[in-house]
């Protein structure tokens, strides 16, 4: 199809599609009223039976831990399917790296950008954590945190510290850091069925609601998914800023 | 507060559709990081505070930034062959 | 006002898809896939709000008190990691389309052989 | 073994995980077995569930969350026959794969091995869960690594495109498969199978449940490559590594498939009451999909392209099958779905094996050059019969029970179809075997003349035990299926378990477990009058091969008629451009055209 005809089919075919969408759509309870049952059981019964006040994060971590392991799965086979796509790449264009090379830096940091960025970087890493941490009692927890602590590592970038990324976080860290962080939430579903309990069965003490150490095993898979996540963003942003700098010749970065 | 929503809803689809329309990658990504950010306040309007944490740091800052990054990596790869054409 | 969110969410859907279509430049068509899939964020998200509960955290709030429902909340932060991993994984096969093909519009990538 | 059905999936993964983390470390031969010795395991894993199965659904609670008062608080694997051998075909073909692979070197053979293992738990988990939103993630996650998988063969420039392609079009339908559940959770509060079904159980459907059975049909068609949704397909699955592309052809599409019918008799089975329209419907898409797949697939010269469009045409037939909406027509597509799925791998491999000692996969190109290499000429052969359905290939039986279904319900010309289709794709599959191992054909040997003398040294001498094996084991599976013709009537009897919509919502939402399922009328098995039809299908199909072949040979008329369909060709060939924006646009066709019948024949 040329795009003129293309885009023509489209809007005819989309125009019904929408008719039916719409006319599907308003099958649906008005907005702002709940009818389903799930919910509400949950909110009714998550923060007696696991002690977390967030039931957010109870629905996510136990309730429907298998989700979000396949979730954290997702997110390992997009890092890897990205790392193997763009790691072969670079395999046959790279040039020999030279890590003091000045032309290795980000292009135009000036230094008020890099005080600023180093000066932010403390700060952002120690949040990072507190989201990860404390998941289980207020919004956020390890997906979240995970990515404020990928941030953590981008600010290093902003500041022109790119030959220290390369050293604070060389791809080994990263993918170890993931990878644990993925094999973690396997291991912690099978305590459960090692305690005689079921896969991903939340065995450990729970603690009261409101404590930092309750939950059981919500706030370690909240660290694992931290992990992974961390990882997994570092490495999705350093795989397409290695490309990025690994291409840029010599003289063409001021 | 119904007015609230109704406002937060229609800036929503306002900035989908400029997305969309926005067809500059670069200033794309520009546009759609502030979609991301609306998106997350709409959350916030949803009582969801936790998936606008997540939209927040994913949509208004993670993929833009991974979209400027793919464009500074095809731009250096291309710069000279598109001319060619 | 009854179903507004709704609309809302297939309007996304659509114009989303209407880029992907009508796109010129792959980095764009991935950027505008991620719209048609914020469709479902909120349609998630809009049927399970109930009009004047709490967000479902009880710390300082007691339990019995009106809230929304979780569940949606969890399946979107599912949905949200779906959806940047797509878009990342999207990105760098654009790269790679980019470098084989020396151009990232689509109409240019070359028709299928032999058929 | 309280854990059995969590294993099969989390085993991949823990493997997987570890295996990429320690990769820099890793021995290759070390990650190589690890792989292999994993698929095998989740394949064993996946027999045993199968056989604790017949005797009703295994229902496993993720973190012990049993439901209370007929709601579902957690996520339940809910494994029946049917997904239990959708699973274990899984299993086998990855075992398959990996063996295949044991003397290829790839670069990147440890990640690749992860991706592999994820790929597998993935399709795994989607095959055995009991909750749309949990199938839904597995979904996404076998989608997010055969997404990676197609696209890494970098040296391929039009592997890329057809990643490209894949991954746009099927993130599309996953985003309507989501959509789909939001409506239904919308109305019912539920996400568990069961609970969703009695919510919706007792009322005739309205245009909510109406259109959110269009999306996940539709959404779920796509991966299923059903016509029109199937444009992605070709250059995805063609382009793919051989070691991928195993998987893709022989149950990733099916994977679709089941997931339609899972959810339908699962859920949506009582509100959409009126079968006889619904019926049609499908009858409809199965009809077009084998056609438009089996043309295609005779139009093709690049042999793993014709395996692409074998799979769509296959895709139809299997289709047609559930269509009936029977416990014969699910039990004959699922018998047929296996075995074809193993026969479809079988013939990957070998087509593997051409591109890997031949340097090419075109059929025109490859003219006689085969000949060193009978014994895979025969393999090939073989499978060309195994997917004509002749007996005693497990094919046969499937298509025998579908057939018997397709007379049971009224639909007799669906038998013109399957022997139509099925002397198309073996057509294909027959000139190209003819062409390359024989060197036959009049064009072959102009095109093939020219060969560079230095073509004995291009091309690897020796074929290896692990390349040639897998194709051989695969085929006498597809084989030994078949001899067990008791095996039809277990199929019934599964399919009579997976489309009783009340037992299932009492096995998962009450727990109880019938020791012994009720046996039900089982369909007279009649072998003699399929056996017929396969002849004829076999034997069209070499009709068809050898005139290819040999056109002048052909009488002037039969010629002139064969000329006549060229312009149709031209056509159908004409839009399949391969181009995103079209696939893009096709879908949203056939949204349309289907939500349009569909709103017409259900409410």
């Amino acid at each position: 199809m040329t795009p003129a005809l293309r885009r023509r089919v489209f809007l005819v075919a989309a125009a019904v599609a929408g008719a039916l969408l719409v006319w599907g759509l308003t099958g649906l309870p008005d907005y702002g009223v709940y009818a389903g049952p799930y919910g509400d059981v949950l909110n009714q019964v998550a923060v007696a039976e696991r002690k977390a006040a967030n039931v957010v994060a109870a629905v996510t971590f136990d309730y429907r831990g298998i989700d979000t392991m396949g979730e954290e799965f997702i997110l390992f086979a997009a890092v890897l399917g990205v790392a193997i796509l763009l790691r072969a790449q670079r395999d046959e264009t790279e040039q020999p790296p030279d890590e003091d090379a000045a032309d290795r830096h980000a292009p135009g940091t000036s230094n008020a950008v890099r005080v600023v960025g180093l000066a932010l970087l403390g700060p952002v890493v120690l949040f990072g954590i507190y989201v990860v941490t404390h998941g289980h009692l207020s919004p956020g927890g390890g997906f979240q945190g995970g990515v404020v602590l990928a941030t953590g590592a981008l600010l290093v970038y902003l500041s022109g510290e790119y030959v220290t990324l390369r050293r604070v976080s060389p791809e080994l860290l990263t993918d170890l850091a993931e990878s644990t962080g993925a094999a973690g939430y396997v291991a912690v579903g099978l305590v459960g069925v090692a305690a005689g309990a079921t896969f991903l069965a939340n065995v450990l003490p729970l603690g009261q609601p409101g404590m930092l150490l309750s939950a059981g095993t919500i706030p370690v898979l909240n660290l694992v998914v931290g992990l992974e996540v961390a990882g997994g963003f570092v490495l999705l942003l350093y795989e397409f800023l290695e490309q990025t700098l690994v291409i840029r010749r010599p003289g063409e970065v001021t | 507060m119904i007015v609230l929503e109704v406002s937060v809803f229609l800036l929503v689809a306002a900035a989908g559709t400029a997305v969309v329309l926005t067809r500059d990658p670069l200033n794309q990504a520009i546009v759609a990081s502030f979609y991301g950010l609306v998106l997350g306040i709409m959350f916030f309007v949803y009582q969801a505070p936790d998936v606008a944490l997540s939209q927040i740091a994913v949509g208004a800052v993670a993929l833009p930034l991974m979209i400027l990054l793919a464009l500074a990596k095809v731009r250096a790869l291309g710069g000279d062959r598109r001319d060619d054409r | 006002m009854r179903h507004l969110p709704y609309m809302v969410a297939a309007w996304l859907l659509l114009i989303g898809l209407y880029g992907v279509v009508t796109s010129r430049n792959l980095v764009h068509t991935i950027t505008c896939l991620s719209v048609a899939q914020s469709s479902t964020y909120i349609l998630l998200l809009s049927v399970g709000f109930e009009r004047g509960g709490t967000a479902p955290i009880f710390l300082d709030v007691p339990v019995g008190t009106k809230a929304v429902d979780p569940v949606v909340g969890a399946l979107t932060l599912t949905d949200i990691v779906v959806g940047a991993t797509v878009s990342a994984l999207l990105l760098a096969l654009a790269v790679q389309a980019d470098k084989h093909h020396g151009s990232l519009d689509p109409e240019r990538l070359g028709k299928a052989q032999d058929d | 073994m309280d854990a059995l059905p969590a294993l099969p999936v989390a085993l991949p993964l823990l493997v997987a995980a570890v295996l990429v983390g320690l990769a820099p470390v890793c021995p290759r031969r070390v990650a190589d077995s690890a792989a292999l010795a994993t698929a095998a395991v989740v394949t064993v894993l996946c027999l045993v569930l199968l056989a604790d199965s017949l005797d009703g659904p295994v229902v496993y609670w993720f973190g012990g969350w049993t439901p209370r008062e007929g709601i579902a608080l957690g996520v339940a694997f809910t494994v029946d026959t049917v997904g239990a051998a959708v699973a274990t075909l899984a299993g086998v073909l990855a075992t398959a794969a990996l063996t295949f692979s044991w003397r290829i070197f790839e670069a990147v053979r440890t990640l690749h091995h992860g991706l592999m293992l994820v790929f597998l738990a993935g399709i795994v988990g989607f095959c055995l869960s009991g909750d749309l939103f949990n199938m839904f993630v597995f979904y996404e996650l076998f989608s997010v690594a055969a997404y990676a998988l197609a696209g890494y063969r970098t040296t391929d420039p039009g592997s890329v495109r057809g990643a490209l392609n894949f991954a746009i079009t099927n993130s599309v339908g996953a985003i309507l498969v989501l959509g789909g559940i939001a409506l239904l959770y919308g109305r019912t509060g539920a996400l568990n199978l069961a609970q969703l079904g009695e919510a919706l159980a007792g009322r005739p459907a309205d245009r909510l449940v109406v259109v959110a059975f269009l999306l996940l049909m539709v959404g779920f068609f796509v991966k299923a490559a059903v016509v029109p949704f199937h444009f992605w397909l070709a250059d995805a699955y063609a382009l793919a590594p051989t070691v991928v592309g195993v998987l893709f052809a022989g149950v990733v599409s099916e994977l679709g498939l089941y997931a339609v019918v899972r959810v339908y008799w699962t859920v949506f089975s009582s509100p959409l009451d009126r079968v006889e329209g619904l019926r049609g419907v499908l009858l409809l898409g199965a009809v077009t999909t084998a056609l438009v797949g089996g043309a295609m697939c005779l139009l093709q010269h690049h042999l793993s392209r014709m395996l692409a469009y074998a799979t769509v045409s296959h895709v139809g037939l299997t289709l047609a099958g559930f269509a009936l909406l029977g416990p014969a027509g699910v039990g004959g597509a699922v018998l047929y779905l296996v075995a074809d799925g193993m026969v479809k791998g079988s013939l990957f491999i070998s087509v593997g094996i051409v591109d890997h000692h031949l340097r090419d996969v075109d059929e025109r190109r490859l003219a006689g050059r085969g000949r060193h290499l009978p014994w895979l000429g025969a393999l090939m052969v073989a499978g060309a019969l195994g997917l004509a359905g002749v007996p005693p290939f497990g094919t046969f039986l499937g298509k025998a029970l579908m057939e018997e279904a397709a007379l049971e319900t009224g639909h007799p010309w669906l038998i013109g179809l399957f022997v139509a289709v099925a002397a198309l794709t073996s057509a294909a599959l027959l000139r190209a075997t003819g062409r390359v191992f024989l060197g036959l054909g009049s064009r072959a040997r102009a095109a093939g003349a020219p060969r560079s003398p230095d073509e004995a040294a291009l091309r690897h001498p020796h074929v290896h035990a692990t390349q040639a094996l897998p194709a051989v084991l695969l085929l006498a599976g597809a084989l030994a299926l078949g001899l067990a013709p008791r095996l039809a009537t277990e199929a019934e009897d599964a399919a009579g378990q997976f489309t009783d919509r009340p037992a299932y919502a009492a096995a998962v939402l009450e727990g109880t477990r019938d020791p012994a399922p009720p046996a039900g009328p089982h369909l007279p098995i009649q072998l003699a009058a399929p056996a017929l039809w396969a002849a004829v299908s076999a034997l069209g199909g070499l009709g068809l091969a050898l005139a290819a072949l040999m056109p002048d040979r052909l009488p002037t008329r039969l010629r002139a008629g064969a000329r006549a369909w060229r312009p149709a060709a031209d056509l159908l060939r004409g839009l399949h451009t391969g181009n995103l924006g079209d696939s893009v646009t096709w879908l949203v066709v056939g949204m349309a055209g289907f939500g349009t019948l569909l709103a017409v024949v259900l409410r």
